[in-house]
C-alpha cells in the first residue's frame, strides 16, 4: 500500500551544495484518513507548474538594489526626530519631572511627559502599558519623557537636561520571589485592566496569567507509575536579534488623520492599537506599508508610535523615532526567561504515563507585549513534548517582575519547554537503564493521541521524522574522538490560525492583482500568495501581482504564529477560484456562450464551439466596471488543523575538556513536510531557525543584574556570524498532506525548537555534563567538569 | 554590585568610631572625593571625581547618614550622585561595622552596594566595578593608615 | 551643544560616480550624510557600533562601516553604496544570485551583504567557502542562517548581468 | 553626537602645535572605530577633534636591519596583508588578521589601537611579545617607550595629552617562533576572553629555550607580560609539566573583570590554558 523511496535531491532540485535528503512517502489511497479528520487530503505526486518551484522572492529586486523602503528610511517634508528619556531605576515613584531647561534648548520643538498625554494604557492584548510612565516606573529603560527636535543629536542632548526626581521602591527581579506573599505588587490593579483575561486570573502575587492545560487524570497517571522523576530547568532571555531596530513615523495631517509607518507585522492591528492608545477613531489612522527588517515574533507592538503621534500633533510636523540597538536590548521585548519543573511518572517497562509541569515565566514589568488572549506563553503547552502521555497537567504562570517586559520570539515558550522535556527524557532513560532512542520511540505520539491542550492529532509523522534524522546522522556509529557526543531532540509546532483578509481582481492589463494587509517580513509570504494564485488559475507567475495595502482593511491577524501560508494562502486559493468563476461568466457573456463551455487554455479564454478567443486583458476590458472582477473577503479560521509538523534533530558536538568550549561537528534537522511551495523560502526558514536556535542555546543572553541589562550592544550581545555556522544537513520527510494550500504545512517556527535540547544532550554524551540552566556556555561546562574531577558530581 | 572590604586597625573601637563620625575624615579617605560640605547634622554634599581612561566622570551629590548606632557599632550611609553631562549617576549604600579585636585593635568591615545608573550604567560596567572595588580598598587602607594598622588583610 | 552656533564644513564627495558638494557639521556621520543629506537610504543602520555590517559602504574601494565614519572623512573620497552596485536597471550577477539562491529574507542586511560580497568577488572571483566566511563574518544576517548567502556568493560574480 | 571643531592638519608639526594649544580639549582621531563609539555614547565630548587622516607619510611598513617600523596610520588590514610582514613576522599578520572584522581592520590604525589602550585588544599583546617600542611626538620633541612600559591602566597610557603616536618599532630579528592564540567561546569576531602571544627562540643544539616572551590580553587592566613564566622556560626543554607551571605562573598574574565573555575566575583559569597553548605553538614554530 505504501510506496517509499528515498531520493537525493542534490542536483535534482535547486539545492546543490547543501545535502538534503528527501524522504517521500505517498499514500496512494486517499481514504486512509480517519473520519475525525476535518481536512480531506488529496495525495498526488507533484505535478504543479509554479508550486514547488524555487522562485525568486518577488520583492527581491528592491532588496538587492537598496530600493526597499523600511520604516527608518521614510523621509517626509519637515520631519523631526523624537528621543525618549528612560528610567534608570527598576522600580520607583516619579516625584517630579522638570522639562523646562530641555524645552529652552535651541532646536527642541516639544518635550512631553505623561502629564501631557491622555491617561490611557496600551498593549497587544491586555492594556497594561503606559505610553509614558505616569506615577511609577517599573523597569530600567521605561520611557518617562520624550523630546522632539530638529535632529536626533539635539533631541539626545535635550534628554540630559530633563530632571526627574524618583523615590525608589522595593524591586523584585526573580519571578519566584515575586510570587511570594510579601513581594512588592507591581500592578495592584491588574484585574481592572482592559482585556485582562479574567479566566486566567490568579491570587498569587504578581501572577497576571495562570493557564492550565490538562488531559487525563494526573492522580491516576501517577498511580500507574512505578517511578516518578522530578527535574527543574531554567532558561534565559534572548533578543529577537533582528538587524532593524524598532522604528515609527507618524504624521498627523490637517484633517487630524494620523499617517503611520511602523515596524509592525500586524499593521491592521497596529492601526486599532494606535487609535486606542491615543484616543482617536480607528479610521483616523492610516497605516502605510513598509518593509520589515526582521520580525521573529517581536514586531507586533506599537513601540514608540503613540509618542510620535503626540509629538506630531503637538508640533504639526511628521515625527520619526528609531530605537538604538541599546534601547532594543534594554527595552525591546525579548524571550521570556522561564523555570520549568517537570514531574514524570514512568512504568517499569518504560512508558511515560503522567507528566506534571509547572512553568514560570518572567513576564517583566508589563504583559502588554504578549499577543495571545490568555496573556501567557503558548509554548508552555508542549511540556509533554512529542511523547504521547495519557495524563498531563501543565500550569503556566506569567509573573510580573521589575525587568524588561518579555515578548514573543520565534516559537515562544517552545524552546524553553522543549529543552526541559528533551533533557528530562534522557535523564529518565538513563535512570531506567533504557536506550535513549528506544525510550523515546516507545513513547512517541501516535495517530489519535491528545496533546495536553486537548487537541487530537491525526497523521502523526514523528516516528518517521525521528527515524529519518537518525538515519542521516552518525547516531550509533563510532565516534571520532574521546570528547565527541551526540544528542537527539524532537519537537512539534502547530499550524497557526487567525483571520485573513484579501482582495483579488482582474486588472485591465490582464494581470491578477492580489492585495493583502499582511506584510512580507522576509519569509517570502507574498511570493507564496503569488504562487498559490498562479497555480490555482493556472497563470504564469508574472501575471500575478501582490501588493501590501494594510490601509484598506479594518481587521486582520497579520503575520505570525506560523499561520500565513495556511490562513492567508487558503483564502487566496478560494478567492482565486471565485474570481475565475466570475471571469468565466464575463467570458460567457462576451463570447455569447454557456458558462459551462468556457475553456481556459494556453493563457486564453475560449469556449467549446466558438472560434474566437480572448486574452485576460480583453476579458478585463470587456468586464470593465463589473464588480465581480474584484473580490474582497474576510475569513476567520479558528480550526486548528489536526495535522501538526514535527522536527527531529541529531547534533554532534566536540567539547574541549580544557576550556568547556563546544564545537558543533554535525547538525541534522529532519522535518515532516507537506508540499513545499517555494523551496528557497522553505529552506531559508529551516536554516535561519537552526542558527537562531544555536544562538539561544550557546551564545546569546540578555544578561541582567538587578534588572539592569548588561549586554547593551551587539559587541556584547553576540549574534552568530557566517563563520560560526556548523555543517547542516536537512532531511525532508515529505508527504503531500497538509492543511495549507496544495497540502503544504508550516515551517517558520519548526527548526529552532529542538536545537537547544539536542546540544544539551550531546554535551552530556560528550563529557558527562548535564546542563540544567541555559545558556550552555563553555564556562558552565568547564566548571562542571572541574567539579566532576573533584568528585563533586 | 556588592563589594566587601575588611581590615584591622590598630586603634580602639571608640577612636575609629569618632574618626568615622567626622565626615571630613571619611571624605579624605575616599579617593576622588572633593569639596565635602556639611548641609545638616546628617547630610553632606560633595563632588566625586573618577577617571576611566580618557573618560572623566564628575559626580555631584549627597552623602547621608542613615544609621549611627553606637550600641551596635554600625554606621549606614546613603550616597546619591549624578553626572549631569553624561546623564547618569550612582546610588550606593555604605555600611561600616566595627568589631573589637582588642583594646587597641578594631576590625572594620565595609560593605558597599552600589548601582551605576542611566547612560553610565549602560557601558563599561565591568571596569566601573573594578574602579569601585579599588576605591573601597583604598578607603580601608587610608583609614587604617591614618589610625594605625598592621598592613591590613587582603581579604576581599 | 546648541546647534545654532555650529560650524559647518563643506565636503566634496563622489557617491556612486556623482559629485556632491555638501555642507555638514563635523559631527555628521557618513551614514547619516548618505541617508539623509543625499537620500540614499539603501545603506541601513542596525547596531550603530560597527558590528552588524548593515551600513557597509566602499570608501576608495575599501569596505567600511559608515556608522563609524564621520562624513568629513569622505571629503575628496569615492564612495560606493548599494545604489551604485547596479548600473541603472542592469544588475550585477551577484545581485541576481542573491535572488536565485535565497541570499536574503527580510532584506535589511542585504545592501551591506551585497556590497561586501561584490568587493570580495572583485578581489577574488572564485572564493572558497572558508574565504567567503572569513570575508563576510562582519555582516550579520538573522534570517538566513547564512547557508544560502554562501551559495549566493559562490554562484555569483561581480560582473554586470545581462540586462 | 555633540558639536565639535574638526581639524585636519597635513603635517605632524601642525598636529603637535594644535595639541599643545588645545591640551585636553582636543582628541586625536585616526581610524575612528573606537573614538566614534565613545563620542556617540557621549562618554567623551571634546571641543576639538584633530584628525591624522590627512598626514603625509604617516602610514607604511618599513624594514631595516635593526627595526621593523609601522607608521601610525597603517591600517590593521595593511599589516595583515603585507607580504613583508607575513614573511618576516608571521605572528604579527596573524594577530592583526584576528581583529574583529574586515571593516574594522580597514579603518583601525596601529597608532590608534595603542593609544586607545583597550586591554581587550589583540595587537598590543603580540606587539609586546615582539618587544616593540612606541615612538611618541610632542611639540617638545619625540621619545620612545617600550610597549611593556606604555600601558598604565584601563584605557590609559604614559602618553601626555600633547603627545601623539608616530611609529611602532619592532627590533629585528624577532624570536624564531611566535604565536597568538585567541580564546573565543562565543562568536568568531568577538573580543577575546583571553588572548595570549608567545615568542620563543630555541637553541638548535640543546633544544632548550634561549629566549622567550609571554604576554596576555583581556585578563587585566593592561596587556600583562609574564616574566616569571619566561624565566621558567629559559634554558629548559619543553615538557607538559613545564607548560603547566608556566600556565600557573601566568594565572597568578591576571586580574580580569567579569563580563559577558566570562567570569573573572574563568578567565584566570583560561589564561593558564591559553598560555600553555601559545607557548607550545610558538615552540613548534621555532623548531620548524
Amino acid at each position: 500500500m505504501v510506496t517509499r523511496w528515498k531520493l537525493q535531491v542534490r542536483g535534482l532540485l535547486w539545492m546543490t551544495r547543501l545535502p538534503i535528503v528527501c524522504v517521500c512517502r505517498v499514500f496512494l489511497i486517499p481514504q486512509v484518513l480517519a473520519k475525525s479528520v476535518r481536512y480531506v487530503y488529496i495525495v498526488r505526486p507533484m505535478s504543479y507548474t509554479v508550486i514547488g518551484k524555487p522562485l525568486r522572492h518577488l520583492e527581491g529586486r528592491a532588496k538587492v538594489t537598496g530600493k526597499a523602503i523600511f520604516t527608518a528610511d521614510v523621509a517626509l517634508p519637515g520631519m523631526i526626530w523624537g528621543k525618549a528619556l528612560r528610567s534608570p531605576l527598576p522600580h520607583a515613584q516619579i516625584v517630579s519631572v522638570d522639562t523646562r531647561e530641555a524645552e529652552q534648548m535651541s532646536g527642541v520643538l516639544a518635550v512631553l511627559t505623561a502629564q501631557d498625554l491622555p491617561d490611557v494604557l496600551t498593549g497587544r492584548v491586555v492594556y497594561d502599558t503606559p505610553v509614558l510612565a505616569r506615577d511609577r516606573v517599573r523597569f530600567i529603560g521605561e520611557k518617562v519623557a520624550v523630546v522632539a527636535a530638529e535632529d536626533p543629536d539635539i533631541a539626545e542632548s535635550a534628554l540630559s537636561l530633563i530632571e526627574v526626581e524618583y523615590e525608589e521602591l522595593p524591586a523584585v527581579f526573580d519571578p519566584k520571589e515575586a510570587m511570594k506573599a510579601h513581594a512588592p505588587l507591581l500592578h495592584p490593579d491588574y484585574k481592572s485592566y482592559l482585556h485582562a483575561p479574567e479566566k486566567f486570573f490568579s491570587d498569587i502575587p504578581n501572577v497576571h496569567s495562570h493557564v492550565t492545560w490538562e488531559v487525563g487524570n494526573l492522580e491516576e497517571g501517577f498511580a500507574q507509575a512505578d517511578r516518578v522523576f522530578d527535574h527543574t530547568f531554567t532558561t534565559h532571555s534572548q533578543h529577537q536579534g533582528f538587524i532593524e531596530p524598532h522604528a515609527s513615523v507618524v504624521s498627523v495631517d490637517s484633517d487630524g488623520r494620523a499617517h503611520l509607518w511602523i515596524t509592525n507585522k500586524m499593521p491592521v492591528r497596529a492601526q486599532k492599537l494606535l487609535a486606542d492608545a491615543v484616543g482617536i477613531p480607528q479610521e483616523q489612522v492610516v497605516v502605510h506599508p513598509v518593509f520589515i527588517g526582521g520580525d521573529f515574533g517581536g514586531k507586533g507592538s506599537l513601540m514608540d508610535s503613540p509618542l510620535c503621534y503626540h509629538l506630531s500633533k503637538r508640533t504639526g510636523r511628521p515625527v520619526k523615532m528609531v530605537m538604538t540597538y541599546t534601547e532594543e536590548l534594554m527595552a525591546g521585548n525579548p524571550r521570556h526567561p522561564a523555570t520549568i519543573s517537570l514531574r514524570t511518572g514512568v512504568t517499569q517497562d518504560g512508558q511515560v504515563v503522567a507528566r506534571q509541569a509547572k512553568v514560570v515565566f518572567g513576564s517583566g514589568a508589563y504583559a502588554g507585549f504578549k499577543p495571545v488572549p490568555f496573556v501567557n506563553i503558548p509554548g508552555a503547552n508542549q511540556a509533554a513534548g512529542v511523547y504521547g502521555t495519557p495524563h498531563v497537567r501543565i500550569d503556566a504562570y506569567s509573573v510580573y517582575t521589575n525587568c524588561v517586559p518579555g515578548g514573543h520570539v520565534r516559537a515562544p515558550g517552545d524552546l524553553q519547554v522543549n529543552f526541559a522535556v528533551e533533557s528530562s527524557m534522557e535523564l529518565i532513560a538513563e535512570a531506567l537503564g533504557d536506550d535513549l532512542l528506544e525510550f523515546r520511540k516507545r513513547n512517541l505520539l501516535k495517530d489519535g493521541d491528545l496533546l495536553p491542550d486537548g487537541h487530537r492529532l491525526e497523521h502523526v509523522r514523528v516516528d518517521e521524522t525521528l527515524e529519518a534524522a537518525i538515519e542521516s546522522s552518525n547516531w550509533g556509529k563510532p565516534k571520532t574522538g574521546p570528547h565527541v557526543g551526540r544528542g537527539i531532540s524532537a519537537s512539534y509546532r502547530h499550524i497557526g490560525t487567525g483571520e485573513a483578509n484579501g482582495q483579488i481582481s482582474l486588472e485591465p492589463d490582464g494581470t491578477v492583482k492580489v492585495i493583502t494587509p499582511v506584510p512580507d517580513t522576509g519569509t517570502g509570504a507574498h511570493t507564496v500568495f503569488q504562487q498559490v494564485v498562479a497555480e490555482t488559475w493556472p497563470l504564469p507567475i508574472q501575471k500575478v501581482r501582490v501588493e501590501a495595502k494594510p490601509e484598506l482593511f479594518e481587521t486582520d491577524s497579520g503575520a505570525g504564529g506560523s499561520r500565513v501560508t495556511y490562513v492567508v494562502g487558503q483564502l487566496f486559493k478560494e478567492m482565486t477560484e471565485e474570481l475565475k468563476e466570475s471571469v468565466s461568466h464575463v467570458v460567457a457573456e462576451a463570447l455569447d456562450c454557456q458558462v459551462g463551455d468556457v475553456v481556459f487554455e494556453d493563457g486564453q479564454y475560449t469556449a467549446k464551439g466558438v472560434e474566437r478567443s480572448m486574452t485576460l486583458a480583453q476579458v478585463a476590458k470587456f468586464g470593465l466596471g463589473k464588480t465581480e472582477l474584484s473580490i474582497r473577503k474576510t475569513q476567520v479560521n479558528r480550526d486548528k488543523p489536526q495535522v501538526t509538523t514535527f522536527t527531529a534533530q541529531v547534533i554532534e558536538v566536540e567539547v574541549d575538556p580544557d576550556t568547556g568550549q563546544v564545537q558543533i561537528l554535525d547538525l541534522v534537522t529532519a522535518h515532516d513536510v507537506g508540499t513545499i511551495i517555494n523551496p528557497i523560502g522553505h529552506q531559508g526558514q529551516i536554516d535561519g531557525g537552526v542558527i537562531q536556535g544555536i544562538g539561544f542555546a550557546m551564545i546569546e543572553e540578555v544578561a541582567m543584574e538587578d534588572g539592569q541589562v548588561s549586554t547593551l550592544h551587539l559587541g556584547d550581545y553576540k549574534l552568530p556570524n557566517i563563520k560560526d555556522i556548523p555543517p547542516l544537513k536537512t532531511v525532508l520527510v515529505q508527504e503531500e498532506i497538509g492543511p495549507a494550500p496544495f497540502h503544504s504545512k508550516a515551517i517558520g517556527e519548526s527548526s529552532i525548537t529542538p536545537v537547544v535540547g539536542a546540544i544539551a544532550n550531546a554535551v552530556y554524551d560528550a563529557v558527562g555534563v548535564r546542563i540544567y540552566d541555559l545558556p550552555i556556555t563553555a564556562e558552565k561546562i568547564y566548571w562542571a567538569l572541574k567539579g566532576q574531577n573533584a568528585n563533586v558530581e | 554590585m556588592n563589594f566587601c572590604q575588611t581590615c584591622s586597625i590598630f586603634s580602639s573601637r571608640r577612636k575609629v568610631w569618632d574618626f568615622l563620625m567626622d565626615m571630613k575624615n571619611v571624605g579624605l579617605c575616599l579617593p576622588g572625593v572633593e569639596d565635602m560640605e556639611k548641609m545638616d547634622e546628617d547630610t553632606y554634599q560633595g563632588v566625586y571625581k573618577i577617571r576611566v581612561g580618557p573618560i572623566a566622570l564628575k559626580f555631584q551629590g549627597t552623602l547621608h547618614f542613615e544609621i549611627r548606632d553606637q550600641e551596635q557599632w554600625h554606621v549606614g550611609m546613603r550616597v546619591e550622585a549624578k553626572d549631569r553631562r553624561l546623564g547618569g549617576g550612582v546610588r550606593a549604600r555604605l555600611d561600616v561595622d566595627l568589631v573589637e579585636q582588642g583594646p587597641d585593635k578594631t576590625e572594620m568591615k565595609v560593605n558597599l552596594e552600589s548601582h551605576v545608573l542611566g547612560k553610565l550604567g549602560e557601558f563599561g560596567q565591568p571596569v566601573m566595578r573594578k574602579k569601585t572595588d579599588f576605591v573601597l580598598q583604598e578607603f580601608a587602607r587610608r583609614v587604617s593608615e591614618t589610625l594605625g594598622s598592621d598592613g591590613g588583610d587582603e581579604d576581599l | 551643544m546648541s546647534s545654532n552656533k555650529e560650524i559647518m564644513q563643506t565636503i566634496q564627495l563622489r557617491v556612486n560616480g556623482d559629485e556632491h558638494s555638501i555642507e555638514v557639521p563635523p559631527r555628521r556621520l557618513l551614514i547619516d550624510c548618505l541617508r539623509y543629506d543625499l537620500g540614499l537610504t539603501g545603506t541601513k543602520e542596525g547596531c550603530s557600533v560597527g558590528v552588524c555590517g548593515a551600513c557597509t559602504v566602499l570608501m576608495d574601494g575599501q569596505l567600511i562601516s559608515s556608522c563609524l565614519a564621520l562624513a568629513v572623512f569622505a571629503n575628496g573620497r569615492d564612495i560606493v553604496t548599494i545604489e551604485g552596485v547596479a548600473r541603472g536597471e542592469q544588475l550585477r550577477k551577484i545581485q541576481n544570485s542573491f535572488m536565485d539562491n535565497g541570499g536574503f529574507q527580510c532584506g535589511i542586511c542585504t545592501p551591506g551583504m551585497v556590497i561586501s560580497a561584490k568587493a570580495l568577488l572583485d578581489e577574488n572571483p572564485n572564493p572558497s567557502e572558508d574565504e567567503i566566511k572569513e570575508w563576510m563574518m562582519g555582516n550579520l544576517c538573522r534570517c538566513t542562517g547564512y547557508y544560502q548567502i554562501i551559495k549566493s556568493i559562490q554562484e555569483g560574480t561581480a560582473e554586470l548581468a545581462d540586462a | 553626537m555633540h558639536n565639535f571643531v574638526y581639524r585636519e592638519p597635513e603635517t605632524l608639526e601642525e598636529v603637535l602645535a594644535l595639541l599643545s594649544e588645545l591640551g585636553e580639549d582636543a582628541k586625536i582621531i585616526a581610524g575612528g572605530t573606537a573614538l566614534i563609539i565613545m563620542l556617540k555614547q557621549r562618554l567623551l565630548m571634546p571641543s576639538h577633534i584633530i584628525s591624522l587622516r590627512k598626514l603625509q607619510d604617516a602610514d607604511g611598513i618599513d624594514f631595516s636591519e635593526e627595526t621593523f617600523q609601522l607608521g601610525t596610520l597603517t591600517t590593521h588590514r595593511a599589516i595583515e596583508t603585507s607580504p613583508l610582514v607575513r614573511e618576516q613576522i608571521p605572528v604579527l599578520s596573524e594577530t592583526y588578521a584576528q581583529v574583529a572584522t574586515l571593516r574594522v581592520r580597514n579603518m583601525a590604525t596601529v597608532g590608534g589601537s595603542l593609544a586607545h589602550a583597550d586591554p581587550n585588544q589583540d595587537p598590543p599583546v603580540t606587539l609586546m611579545a615582539l618587544d616593540a617600542r612606541v615612538r611618541l611626538a610632542s611639540i617638545d620633541g619625540s621619545r620612545e617607550v617600550p610597549l611593556d612600559q606604555f600601558f598604565t591602566d584601563y584605557y590609559e597610557t604614559v602618553m601626555r595629552p600633547d603627545e601623539v603616536v608616530t611609529r611602532v618599532l619592532i627590533p629585528v630579528p624577532v624570536l624564531q617562533g611566535g604565536a597568538y592564540v585567541k580564546f573565543l567561546p562565543r562568536t568568531s569576531e568577538d573580543y577575546a576572553t583571553v588572548g595570549v602571544a608567545a615568542t620563543v627562540s630555541i637553541d638548535p643544539k640543546s633544544g632548550e629555550c634561549q629566549d622567550c616572551r609571554i604576554v596576555l590580553g583581556g585578563v587585566g587592566p593592561i596587556p600583562l607580560r609574564d616574566q616569571g613564566g619566561e624565566a621558567l622556560l629559559k634554558g629548559q626543554k619543553l615538557t607538559t609539566e613545564l607548560l603547566r607551571e608556566v600556565g600557573d605562573s601566568a594565572e597568578r598574574l591576571t586580574d580580569p573583570v567579569s563580563d559577558s565573555r566570562g567570569s573573572a575566575e574563568y578567565k584566570r583559569a583560561m589564561a593558564a590554558i591559553f598560555v600553555s597553548r601559545a607557548v607550545s605553538q610558538a615552540w613548534e614554530r621555532a623548531l620548524s
